[in-house]
């Protein structure tokens, strides 16, 4: 069981690893400001939920792991808001989604 | 290794400067508060750094029979300190809201060019 | 290996300062600044330092964007003539830097446990906590107790900082009143067009109020005390201002009832100090308030928490209000 | 593992930093701070585990609530910006109405 346990964290720990590595890469390579945060967004869900999944397992059933639940869902509450209000402020400022790089002098205060 | 022990400190002495030059190189009034944030910053990774105990852990008891702790009193001092810095910060924002609204600027030479008038 | 993880993080720290000195554009600067007080909070937490840690979350995730940001709409955001001096301040700063740096060769090397820093009262403060306070936090024991004293003083600093703002800010603008009607093209602070956002703040700000009557509250047995509670709850109170706008917040929590805190929090503190006088003991001696020295001790130290707590979401919340009412008159 | 995890962190806050101070617009150095508290809040979680003290999660619970804050406060200062200039360009609109003897008084500058 315990044997279980651990390699049911251990995956769940290494996926949620790749998918936040993945997305800082994303976030660094792509090539304009909303792919970005499409791949900042997978860090935030699918990373941060697949790690913190991982160590509740590891802390079985304790405080700590309703406090990692806790944690869990208002990262999920807050950064795909987090995403949306960011992309709607940045469209209205006129950013163009096709835009390729967008020129610092327009969009810088 | 015995280098390595020192690099903590580096890190202090280059913040810190990174801080000062901004007070003194640069004539914008926030660039020198957001300079003494940062120097600020400085010291208190000073006091935090010069509290760690090696093997030690925070200074807060638990069941599970840890016996090395790592130099509460700096923690306290600290704890504090960001609290006051945070409000003095506040208050030098407030000073330099009151020069803009007077002076219709907040860059120190064309303050004192005003002044000189 | 902490201490490898702690040292990549350190030089991080060092290339977000120098960045936040190089850029001329200040919202980048104060974007920056978050980065800064995320990395250092995770510093502090490697360092064993979880209270502070914790401070440093509420204060520069929940604040200190806020004011700045605040400020530089009530400023500007360019830096205009960026440095003078370049080079005779590089110099000065150069041979300040260089006579610092001879005197860290006669620090004590990272976490040794022979440092001076190690000897003197702070093992004595670790051994009898336990005996004297009975409580599992040493830092909030010596916060409230045994550094009693010197957290007053810091609560009163907060307290003038606090009112010095309020003094400055609250001065009349060209004959219009702070606050008042304002010109009809600028309302006040508010996001109310925004329905996910808003919907979503509205959600938070009963857990974070929560959470931080807990951090209040737990802070004798884990990481929290009144400083990062008070920070925390005016965070709670910021958020619903974003997101309501501030008239809303004022009507939650007047103006006056944040005053009634401010001077509240540090009269209680000063209080508890004289019922020690009072009850036949010394200034700040809180053994003599319970029935045994330790019961005495710990209720004094929740009275005095709850005092700072008042104090700090006092003075934090009136600070914002002021910055944003000076934003619309 | 929580090494692995944390190692994962930290490279991703180390490229999160990268694109913060590349830019190129405002609104990927936003991204960037948000992104570098999300990762904040990991770090938080595993290094509580990895130094077996989890009553310390209370930190990353504490970010997990308020750094949410920081985004809306930079949505409300655009939007505050945007009004003020819509307001700036109404007036000055007015006083170009007005004639030519309504100069423009020490504006804003930059």
């Amino acid at each position: 069981m315990e044997l279980v346990l651990d390699l049911v964290s251990w995956v769940l720990l290494s996926a949620g690893g790749v998918f936040v590595l993945i997305g800082g890469i994303g976030a660094l390579r792509m090539p304009n400001l909303y792919t970005r945060m499409h791949a900042a967004s997978v860090t935030d869900t699918m990373g941060a939920g697949l790690v913190l999944l991982g160590v509740m397992v590891q802390a079985g059933l304790s405080l700590a792991t309703i406090k990692l639940a806790a944690i869990l869902l208002f990262l999920m509450i807050t950064s795909p808001t987090a995403s949306y209000a960011l992309a709607n402020a940045a469209l209205l400022a006129g950013i163009k989604p096709n835009a390729g790089h967008a020129a610092d002098e327009v969009t810088e205060p | 290794m015995e280098l390595l022990g020192l690099y903590h400190y580096w890190v202090f002495v280059v913040l810190l400067m990174i801080g000062f030059y901004a007070v003194v190189a640069k004539v914008n009034l926030i660039k020198k508060l957001i300079g003494i944030s940062l120097f600020q910053a400085a010291v208190f990774l000073l006091y935090i750094t010069m509290g760690k105990v090696d093997g030690g852990t925070a200074p807060i008891f638990s069941g599970d029979g840890a016996t090395v702790f790592s130099n509460p009193l700096p923690q306290v001092l600290i704890l504090t300190a960001i609290v006051v810095g945070i409000s003095t910060t506040a208050l030098g924002l407030g000073i330099v809201v009151r020069v803009k609204e007077e002076y219709g600027s907040i860059e120190e030479h064309e303050i004192q060019e005003i002044d000189e008038r | 290996m902490t201490v490898v993880f702690g040292i990549f993080l350190l030089t991080l720290l060092v290339i977000t300062a120098a960045a936040i000195v190089r850029t001329q554009n200040l919202f980048v600067a104060v974007m920056l600044l978050g980065i800064f007080s995320l990395l250092i909070a995770v510093n502090f937490f490697i360092l064993d330092a979880a209270d502070v840690a914790l401070t440093e979350a509420a204060v520069g995730a929940g604040i200190s964007t806020v004011l700045f940001l605040g400020a530089l709409a009530l400023t500007s955001e360019r830096e205009r003539l960026g440095t003078r001096h370049r080079w005779l301040s590089l110099s000065v700063v150069a041979s300040a830097a260089l006579v610092v740096l001879y005197a860290t060769f006669d620090k004590p090397r990272f976490g040794d446990p022979s440092a001076p820093v190690h000897q003197h009262v702070a093992p004595w403060y670790l051994e009898n906590t336990p005996a004297y306070i009975d409580i599992p936090n040493v830092v909030t024991a010596v916060l409230g107790s045994f550094r009693g004293y010197d957290t007053l003083g810091e609560v009163f600093v907060v307290f003038t900082a606090g009112i010095g703002v309020l003094f400055l800010l609250s001065v009349r603008r060209g004959g219009a009143a702070p606050g008042g009607t304002g010109a009809p093209g600028t309302p006040g602070i508010g996001l109310r067009e925004h329905v996910i956002p808003r919907v979503v703040g509205r959600l938070l700000v009963p857990f974070i109020l929560l959470f931080g009557l807990y951090v209040q509250f737990h802070g004798e047995y884990g990481p929290g005390g009144g400083f990062q509670a008070g920070a925390l709850i005016a965070a709670g109170f910021i958020l619903y201002a974003l997101v309501e706008g501030e008239e809303r917040t004022l009507a939650a929590l007047p103006q006056s009832w944040l005053l009634a805190l401010m001077v509240g929090g540090a009269l209680l503190y000063g209080a508890v100090g004289l019922a020690g006088i009072v009850l036949g003991s010394t200034f700040l001696d809180y053994s003599v308030l319970g029935a045994n020295p330790v019961s005495g001790q710990q209720i004094g130290i929740i009275l005095i928490e709850a005092g700072v707590g008042m104090t700090v979401t006092g003075v934090l919340l009136a600070i914002f209000h002021a910055f944003a009412s000076r934003g619309r008159a | 593992m929580y090494y692995a995890v944390t190692i994962a962190t930290l490279i991703t806050m180390a490229l999160a930093l990268t694109r913060a101070l590349l830019g190129p617009t405002v609104y990927d150095r936003v991204l960037a701070v948000n992104m570098f508290g999300t990762k904040t809040v990991l770090l938080f979680s595993v290094i509580a585990f990895l130094a077996g003290r989890p009553d310390f999660l209370d930190l990353a619970l504490a970010y997990a609530l308020i750094n949410f804050i920081g985004v809306l406060a930079v949505l409300e200062f655009f939007r505050s910006r945007a009004a003020r200039r819509a307001e700036e360009q109404r007036e000055a609109d007015q006083r170009a109405a007005d004639g030519p003897g309504a100069q423009r008084r020490g504006g804003e500058p930059g």
